[in-house]
Order: C-alpha cells, then structure tokens, then sequence
C-alpha cells in the first residue's frame, strides 16, 4: 500500500446490484482487489453474481470487515450513502456517483468525522497499481512504481498515466480526487499523504480550472510541507469565463479560478508545469529525486 | 441555472426579503398595460443574464403608460453582449441613499456557504475586493449549524452597515440564508441592497444562480427555464446527455471525460486553432452517442474541421468507430475534414473499423491538434 | 405539553404518518352522528393522558349509530385513575396482523434525540428493555446531520423490522423526526405501530410530549391547551409565573428555589409528613407574589399546616416577610398553622416584621419540617 | 482559580441592559469579579452604568480580552447569544436564562466547539470563593477553603453552602450546573476538574431526581477517575412519578431518574449520600482526606 488503498483493503460496493456497480465490482475483483461484497437496501441476502448482497453498510461490516467503499449510487441517494458509511465506520469512501447536488456536499463534508476519508464524488476512484483498485479506472494502463498521481479528471489521468507506463514510469497510488466544486479529499489532503509515503517518490499533480485547490496546493509546497518533487498540469487554459467545461467544479468566475493563476502559482514556487501531457514523463524524470523504474 | 432578475426577485419576494413592487413584460403591449394599472416613476430593466447592462442602454425610466413605449421598444429585442432581451422588468423607483451589499455563494476551500457584505454596493464586489478589501466583511457558516442572528450582527458589524439598519439586515440576511439553502443556490446576491430614504432595506437587483444537481428536487423551477437565454445546440445535447460548450473558434472537438476534451481544447489552442466547442461524450459512450456528437458539433456552421480525441477506459474504440463511421455515413460530416485519435481499451479493433472505412487515424492527441488545425486553416 | 391521542394524530396525519381515519366526540350526540355519517366498525377510545385506560375499560368497540350509544355514554365522564374523559376518539378498526414500537425521545446522556424501536410493540417498552433489552433497537441522532434514511435502514435492521415494511418504516421515521423537530417534541411516541393484514404500516396510537419551554414557537398548538386535563391550581399559579405542583399531602409547602422546594419536601417526608404541594416562588420574589403562592397553596382544602422556607440569596427576607403578613391579614390562613423559616438576605429584618405580627420563626429546615408535620396532625 | 472561573476570568455580560443582566453585573463586579463589559445589539457604545456596552461579543472581546461570558437574554434569543460567544472565541460561556427550548440547547451542544465550556443553561453561575463570582449566587454564603461543590439546584446550593461556611468548611469552585435537562457542562465534566485541580480536596455533588447524570457520576468515581471524596445530595426523594419539580429536568419518567436508584448508585461506590443538607458538614469532615479548614 502507497497511500489510503492497498492489499488490506477490504471493499464493499453501495449499489451493487445496479448496472454500474455490479460491472465494475466484477472489475476490481478481477484486477485483484479484495471486494467483500455490497449493499443494496431492500436486497440483502441475496447474491450479485459472485457478491454477498447486504441491507445496510453497518451489516456488511459486521460480516465482510469492510473497511473500504465505493458508492454507484444514483445522485438523489449518494449524500445518504456517504453518511451510511461514515456512520458505519468505513475508513475510505470513494463516490463515483456524479451529479451530487453540492448542498447535499457541503452537509456530507460539515457532519463526517474527521476521522474518515471521503474521496469524490464525481471521480474515477483510486488505484495503487498491482495492490487494488477502488473505482471504474482502466486498470491495465497502470503500472508499479514511485510515483504519486493526484488528479480532478479521469480519463486526462489515464492519458498521462498511459504515458508514465509508457516511459517506464510506474505508479504508487493515484486517486482522482472528483471535478465537482466540493470534495472530500482535495489535493492538500494527498500531497500531506504522499508527502508521509516512504514509497512515493515524486508526485504528478492534474488540475484544472476552477476554484483555488491548486493554489492551496502551491502554498503548501511553498511552506515546505511538501518536499518531494511536484509536477504540475493545468487542464482548461483555453476555457473561456463563466462557461462550465464537463466537471461541475471547472468554471472560471468572477475572474477566479484561472488556469493562469494555478500555473503562476506553481511556477512561483518552482513546480514545473506541463504544457501538455505528453511532457509530462520528461518533467518526471528531470524532477528532483528520480523516480525509480518499474 | 442563472436565473434573470424577475425571477430571482420573485424568490426574494417569497422568502419575504423586501423588493420594489414590479412586473414582467415580454411586449411593449405588456408594458403599458403594466403603467396604465400602476401609473408609478419607474425603472424599466432588460432581463439578461449577462453583466453591464445598464451602460449598454439596458436600463431606463418611465413615468405612465405614453413614456414606457419608447423605453420598452427599444429595450425588448434588444442585443446586449450577444444575448437578446426578450422581457423587460418594470418596477417602482425608490429614493436610494446608500448601497450595500450582499451575498451567499459556496465556498469551495471551506466547503462552507459562505456570507459576504459590504457597506459598499453598487458596483462589481471584484472590484471593491481589489479596491477596498477591508471594507468587505465574509464568514463561513457551518452548515450543520445554520444561521443564527448573531452571525449577521457580526457581519453587520464588521461591513460597516450603519447601525439605524443592522436588524433589517440581520432578518434580511437570515431569510437570504434559508432561501439559498431551500432552493440548493450556488450564489444568491444582492447588489445593490439598497437603503432607502425613509430608512428602509429593499432588494434592488437580485442574482440567483440555483446548482443543476439540485434542480431535481424543485420541479417548481423547471418552468423558468424556458424563459432564460440558451444555446439550442448546448439544449440539444442536454438532452442526449452530453456535455457540450459551444465557443468561438472552428476546430470542432469531441473526446471522452472532461478533463481530457479540456486538455485536448489546450492542445488545439496550443497548435494555433481555435476550439469551435467543448464536448465529451463521457465515459463508456456507445455508437449512437458518438453518432449524435458528431452530429451537434457539426451543426455549427463556423466548424471547418474535427478533432475525435478517445481515451479508451471504458469507453470502447470499437464503439466509437462504428458510431463515427455510421454519422460519416448519413453524410454529417466529410471524412476529409476529421482527424481521430482512438487510444486504450479495443484501439486495434476500432482502429480496423476505421481503416476500412477509409478513416485516417493519428497517435497522439498533439499530433491530431496539429492536423486538425491544419484542416480549418 | 403531554397531547392526547386524538391531537399526536392530528399531528402525525399533517405530517404525512399514516393514521386509522378518526374523529373526536364530547358528547354522545356527537359520537352518534360521527357513526351515522361513517358506519364502519370502530373503536372507541377515551382521550386520556394516564396509561392504562384499557385495562380500565376506557377502550370499546362499535360499528354503528346504534351501538355507539353505550360506549360512548360509559365512557364520556369516565374516571381514569383520577382523570376524567371529557372526550372519546372514534376510529375505524384495522385489522393488526403485528405490532412494533417507534419514538423518538431527548436523551439527555449524550444530548441527542434518540430513536427507539422495536419489532415488539405494543406493550410498555420499559417492560420490554427490562426483558429482552436486545429487541430494543436505539440510535442518537447527531442533531447538526439530522434524519437520513440510512438511519431509519439501520434501526429498521437492528430492531429487526420485517423486511417487507422496511421502505415504509424509514420513509414514517423520517417524517417523525421531522414532527419531532419541528414542534420541539421532547417525545413522539407511535405504540403500537402496526402492520395491517394488507401489509401497511399505520399508527395505532399517538403519544405526544411538546417542550413548555418551546411552546411560544407554536401560537397554533396553544388552543390545545384547554383540551387538556389540568389541575385549577396549577393552571392559577402558572399564569403567576409560579412552578406548583399539586401532591396528595396535607403539609402546604413553599419555598424559593426548585431545589430546595425538592429539599424541603424530602425533610417533611423524612419527619413523617406528607406534602401537600411543591410551590417554588423563584428567585428575588416580592411581597405581592408570596401573597398569591399562600394563597394558592391554602386554597387545597386538603391543607392542615404550612411550611414556608426560604433561603434568602437574591430573595429578600423582608419582602417574604411582608407577603406573608398581607396574606395572613386578608385572612386566607391562620398563623397557627404556619412555620417559617427565613435566612440569608435581610434574615434580620424580615424576622423583626414576623416578630411584629406575632409569627413565629424556626431556624433550620429540618425543625420547620418537624413542626409543619406536628401541626397538620 | 481552583477550576474555570478565577483571578483571570475577564467577564463580560450578555444582556447587561436589561434589569438582571445590569443588576447582577454590579453584584459581581462588586463581589470583585473582573467584569469588561457587556453586549447588548443595537446599543453598543453606550454606558450601562460603568460598564462599557458592544453590539456583539465579538467586538467586545476585541476591545477588552473577555474571556468568560455570562449570560440573562431572554429565552428565544439565549441560544444565539451562546453561539455568538463561542463563534467570537469566549471560553466560558455560563447562561443563567431560564425556559431556553430543549431543542435549542440540542442544537447547541452538537456545534459548540469542544474546546468551549458552556455552564447551564437555567444556572445559578459559578463562584470560586475570593477571585471570582460569575452568575447570581448570593457571595456572601460562600467562603475560601478545599471543597468543590457542585449543583443541579441554585437555592440549595445556598443552603448547603451556608452550612458548609458556618461549619468552618470553605470552597474551592462551586458550579450550579443548572436544572434543565440538556445542560453544557454535567456533573462528570465537574468531577474530571476537581480530580486535577490542586485546590479541591473534596466534592460535594448535590443532584436530583431526573435523568441519569448521579449515575453516570457514580460510574465515573466507580471506574477510579475519580480519587478524591465526594459527598452526595439528591433532592427530590419525595417526588411522584411524571411530575416536573420546578426545574425543567426534575422529572421521574418511565421509573427512570429517581432518586432511589440515584442514592444507590453513589452508595454502590462507597459514596455517603446525607439524608439532609444539614448533614453534609458532617459527612465532608468525615471523608477521606480532611479537608483544610478557612
């Protein structure tokens, strides 16, 4: 385990007899997580394929010793999944679901113990390559490795990471942290973790416009809370003011949340930005420590 | 959803934040039969979206129903920015002395709504923040506890609104609160919160901007939809789904995820086009949707070529072929005029489905940038 | 505020709870012609607060205009362990295939709402905590989260709610919580709630606690009040803004403070009397309000002697004092049949106007008690 | 200071324009009690007599330091005015109002920060003999010594401290917790102080029927968290079933809460419980440690 998931996992999905649930529970078994099961109110006891179904998150536990969730629920009942889970004691919940009304987020994210990790909603999950997968990531374009991903965008992240492998850079842990304007897990948050991860050895940061995640980002790198090497990339350069591109949470307004301003701010404290992914790999390997090969 | 001025003062209205007694025409028929009732001073607004209307000619005055003719012909139908007046917002005129402001957005950092005020109304709060940053007061409100009175006393206190006013504002505040959390708001704001001449606080434009997820639960809202300004393309593909921006440029573009088609926009940019629009077909997108995007990114007529941007997680090369060479086939679109980048999951299928329908495809999304561009010039 | 069942009804039903269709009758006229209009078999249920009306023969059946007469005519002025049913509840029977037990209540341990439920409903639930605690389900909820479904999904599992009627029991426990909250309940009790032959769930019975203390909230819940059983003594002194409680005693008992009230109570017990009342005049009380509390205490025919104790903090010895001689001078009680014992604040010179009229005083709370006692005897 | 409230309490009143709030201000300043200030909205500014009024206790805290806040605003607005003092940073808050909805209090305590100490409400106050009085508790019963008081009951708090003084017994701290049945600060928060405070010797815990706070006390003394002697007061043996004694939270309900099982519980642990006020003099004596005399 690189940060939050690992072989110790033990994941359960809420809304696992759903379409998306049930496909990509099959999906992370199949790419070796460790998926005990899954809840589904109404349909506990039964079974979806080869998964034990549960009534609630607290049963599952109780039985399975979940420690870890992944919620497909659809929007109207994802907060209520979110809070089942903290309740029940889940560590790590990941929310894939999109379309979570943010007022719903912003009492999710006011009530769960702090004591719990809520990544997303609206995001790809997490994987630390070769332990498990928790999420709907295309499994086979990561690789092991020391290197660190923390990304708003899923497929921008399986562009870069596809060009990582490619290079012969592997992965320790990526987590797509959701494109929705509140999140539980925020780049800080990760950057803390990888910054404490003995087997991350730099960190690829994927941001976007929006918000000021990545400026938080840059001020920690300038506190020097963040000593490991960063490098950066900023999707929506070209987006125009106060027009929402795809995520919920990339919108440039009232003149904030530029792409501008996140590369100013991480150029200032000697992050190098990439113009486009595909410099990604050579800003990796140039980066501080090098990173070890697969 | 933005909501125009009327209706956001409607809200207001119901939610007992005082506003001037107005009406809404969409004629100039309307507008007088409005004076005839109500032979006040009046204010007579263009309802629009977009900012600054007032120095575009957006804004005038009437007195009875003969000299609201003028202000509303030439107001209804009127071009500000590109969007089109279609209703004028008449309404009393009060005696202003001073303006302030105020307004409850959501605060990502925090995770919190957040209250922002000033003694300082009137104009742009970017502004007065570059300006007069001590003269804006902001608290974040944890949402598990609400808003209590105090917390407008404090941000009374700390604006600087005058002291004759702070309990209005304290009320004022707190219905403001409740409205931007019973209708799940991105932004409620009012600005000017105008004082008026005999003391009094009244709503004298409102802003109302109502989170899309939240919508669901407030069918009641729906029907104001209709009325606010649209793209018919971005319409279009709202109801298939689909994610679609439209822009200025030629290079049309379409790609899987929204952080992908937002770097590939980068990408067109960066080789020196000009994006026609943002589209992602999201993840695991089948034939048919490909097909339909293809064909709401090709409508625009300012598209001079096309740039077909997969990362296959998902989202299967295959399916995006078949869609693509089934739109190419119904005559959307020449294949003369596209350049496709098909990576990841089944790329060698889809990739056969292309070669023999004759498709060209590229290896990497700068590379298809490039060539795209080329195509437009 | 304790409701009665027919009012917790009106409640649940505004709430969106389902309840048996019902209607309430003060007289037998009235009980008539509610069956004339509905002739479907019903029960008849005396609206009292004491439990226990079943046993005592307060719950009868009917099924028409002509059948109503008797138990409509038995119940009505019925005595029920000293309550009087001035009102009979007349709905129409469901047929109960099992009962569980729903409520939420204040848990003052962890400062939290509590829900409590379980599949054996029915009977008191003290009874089924103490043998068999484990069908007892139980959660506080964090008031800043309020109620999600979650909740009732896993109380619903824990109580061990048949699975059937689970979306139906979370979806009534939501909207308890919500009654619950929104009338400041300190308790909303449904026992039982039962599962109907059809598989419905429906309240059977309606227990309903409102927080004094949050009543100004709720004007329309005030004409309520009358409806309920309440001792003419209490109701005088509460509209004095004095807290009496009347007991079955023959010591009148007044003092300053609920806690040494409490205090003093417990020495006329520990000497072998009973008290007859608890009467707290508060804090700094003035002559006028001792004046009514001897008044409302000696108003109990039941009274023989009377026992004022005060301890003198930010009440003043002289002002009790000279309540206490206004009270004795309009002859409402004799000063033989009185102790006082009188300490603190100005102790002197309220002892010099108790001296001046010839009552007597003790010095400790436990003499005051013993002589009370001797007195009524 | 012995526990909360000494020598540095910097006291400010909420509601020091009103009859109490102005009358009780004087009382404890007069006592010696370092009271800046008050807060009433809308007359900041002004004098109520030497005190100095703010419209908020923000701004009062700026100009003067409080640290400490007591306060006498009537019921509806009373949990506001708590609020306002732990969101401006107060550390003490008392509130002696009275008649405050549970609800309110409810919603109160799960915001309130744990770092803030909220005494009552419907509270007598806290008085630490000699430095500080900080409520409405007649000063001049109370006297300097050993022994930690605490009290459900205001009224017999001052009988019984009577008592304890004119048997040469003085005070530590005594805390009127409060009657009603959702209070900030119960009987075990009190015990846990006095267990650390090298002032106290011993503990007079004087409670009453309703609710299970003597139990939990009881527990707590039980589970040797507590070391030092405690003597025990309940009031209310008397007390019929269903009957609210005065205090908001008097109240046997459901057989729970009376004062029977209150009084075993404290004897269960070797706690004496007196039979009369006038007995507690006694008993303190007689306990453990022999606390020092005035």
């Amino acid at each position: 385990m690189s940060i939050y998931l690992g072989k110790n996992s033990k994941v359960i999905v809420q809304g696992i007899t759903g379409r998306e649930g049930l496909y990509h529970a099959n999906r992370m078994r199949t790419y070796g997580t460790n998926v005990v099961g899954g809840v589904t109110p109404g349909k506990g006891g039964q079974k979806a394929d080869e998964f034990a179904v549960f009534d609630t998150v607290h049963g599952a536990r109780a039985s399975t010793g979940a420690n870890t969730s992944v919620i497909f629920v659809p929007p109207p009942f994802a907060a209520d999944a979110i809070l089942e889970s903290a309740d029940a004691g889940i560590e790590l919940i990941i929310c894939i679901t999109e379309g979570i009304p943010v007022h719903d987020m912003l009492k999710v994210m006011s009530v769960v113990p702090k004591s719990t990790r809520v990544i997303g909603p609206n995001c790809p999950g997490i994987i630390t390559p070769g332990e498990a997968l928790a999420g709907i990531m295309p499994g086979h374009v990561f690789s092991q490795g020391r290197v660190g991903l923390i990304s708003r965008s899923g497929t921008l992240t399986y562009e870069i990471v596809d060009q990582l492998t490619r290079a012969g850079i592997g992965q320790s842990t990526c987590v797509g942290i959701g494109g929705d304007p509140i999140i539980g897990t925020v780049f800080v948050d990760c950057l803390h973790a990888f910054e404490r991860d003995e087997k991350t050895d730099a960190v690829v940061l994927v941001g976007e416009i929006g918000g000021t995640d990545e400026e938080d980002a840059a001020a920690l790198i300038r506190d020097k809370h963040v000593t490991k090497p960063v490098v950066a990339f900023i999707g929506g350069r070209s987006a125009p003011e106060g027009k929402r591109m795809g995520h919920a949470g990339a919108i440039v307004s009232g003149g904030g949340g530029t792409a501008k301003a996140k590369i100013a701010a991480f150029q200032a404290v000697n992050v190098p930005v990439a113009d486009s992914p595909a410099d990604i790999p050579e800003l990796v390997s140039r980066s501080g420590r090098q990173p070890a090969r697969v | 959803m933005r909501l125009l001025e009327y209706q956001g003062k409607e809200l207001f209205a119901a939610a007992g934040i005082p506003v001037p007694t107005g009406k809404v025409a969409q004629s100039v028929d309307e507008a007088v039969a409005i004076m005839r009732a109500n032979p006040k001073p009046s204010v007579v607004k263009a309802q629009v979206l977009i900012g600054g209307r007032g120095k575009a000619g957006g804004i005038k005055f009437a007195n009875d129903e003969r000299d609201i003719v003028g202000p509303a012909t030439v107001i209804l139908g009127m071009n500000i920015k590109g969007e089109i007046a279609k209703r004028v917002w008449i309404e009393q005129r009060v005696d202003i002395v001073k303006e302030l402001y105020l307004s409850i957005t959501v605060d990502r950092q925090s995770k919190r709504p957040i209250i922002i005020a000033s003694a300082m109304g009137g104009m742009d709060i970017e502004e007065v923040a570059a300006s007069h940053a001590g003269a804006i007061a902001k608290y974040r409100i944890d949402p598990a506890m609400g808003y209590w009175p105090f917390v407008g006393r404090r941000v009374a206190r700390e604006a600087g609104i005058p002291k004759e006013v702070t309990s209005q504002f304290v009320d004022i505040l707190g219905k403001l609160y409740r409205l931007f959390f019973d209708i799940g708001a991105m932004l409620v704001e009012i600005n000017p919160l105008a004082i008026t001449k005999d003391g009094k606080l009244i709503a004298s434009d409102a802003k109302v901007d109502i989170d899309d997820n939240g919508l669901f639960r407030h069918p009641e809202l729906e029907a104001w939809k209709t009325d606010l300004p649209a793209d018919a393309l971005e319409e279009r593909a709202r109801k298939t789904g689909l994610a679609y921006v439209h822009l200025d440029g030629d290079v049309g573009i379409i790609g899987n995820g929204a952080g992908l088609v937002m770097g590939t926009l980068d990408a067109v940019k960066a080789a020196g086009g000009e994006p026609a629009n943002f589209l992602d077909v999201g993840g695991g997108a089948k034939a048919d949707i490909v097909r339909e995007a293809v064909n709401i990114v090709t409508a625009d007529p300012k598209v001079k070529s096309l740039f077909i941007n997969i990362f296959g997680g998902i989202t299967r090369g295959d399916e995006v072929a078949k869609g693509l060479v089934e739109a190419l086939g119904g005559g959307s679109w020449s294949k003369d005029k596209l350049v496709i980048r098909l990576t990841g999951t089944n790329e060698k299928e889809g990739r056969e489905v292309l070669q023999a329908n004759g498709i060209k495809s590229v290896e990497t999304m700068n590379e298809g940038a490039r060539q795209a561009v080329a195509l437009a010039r």
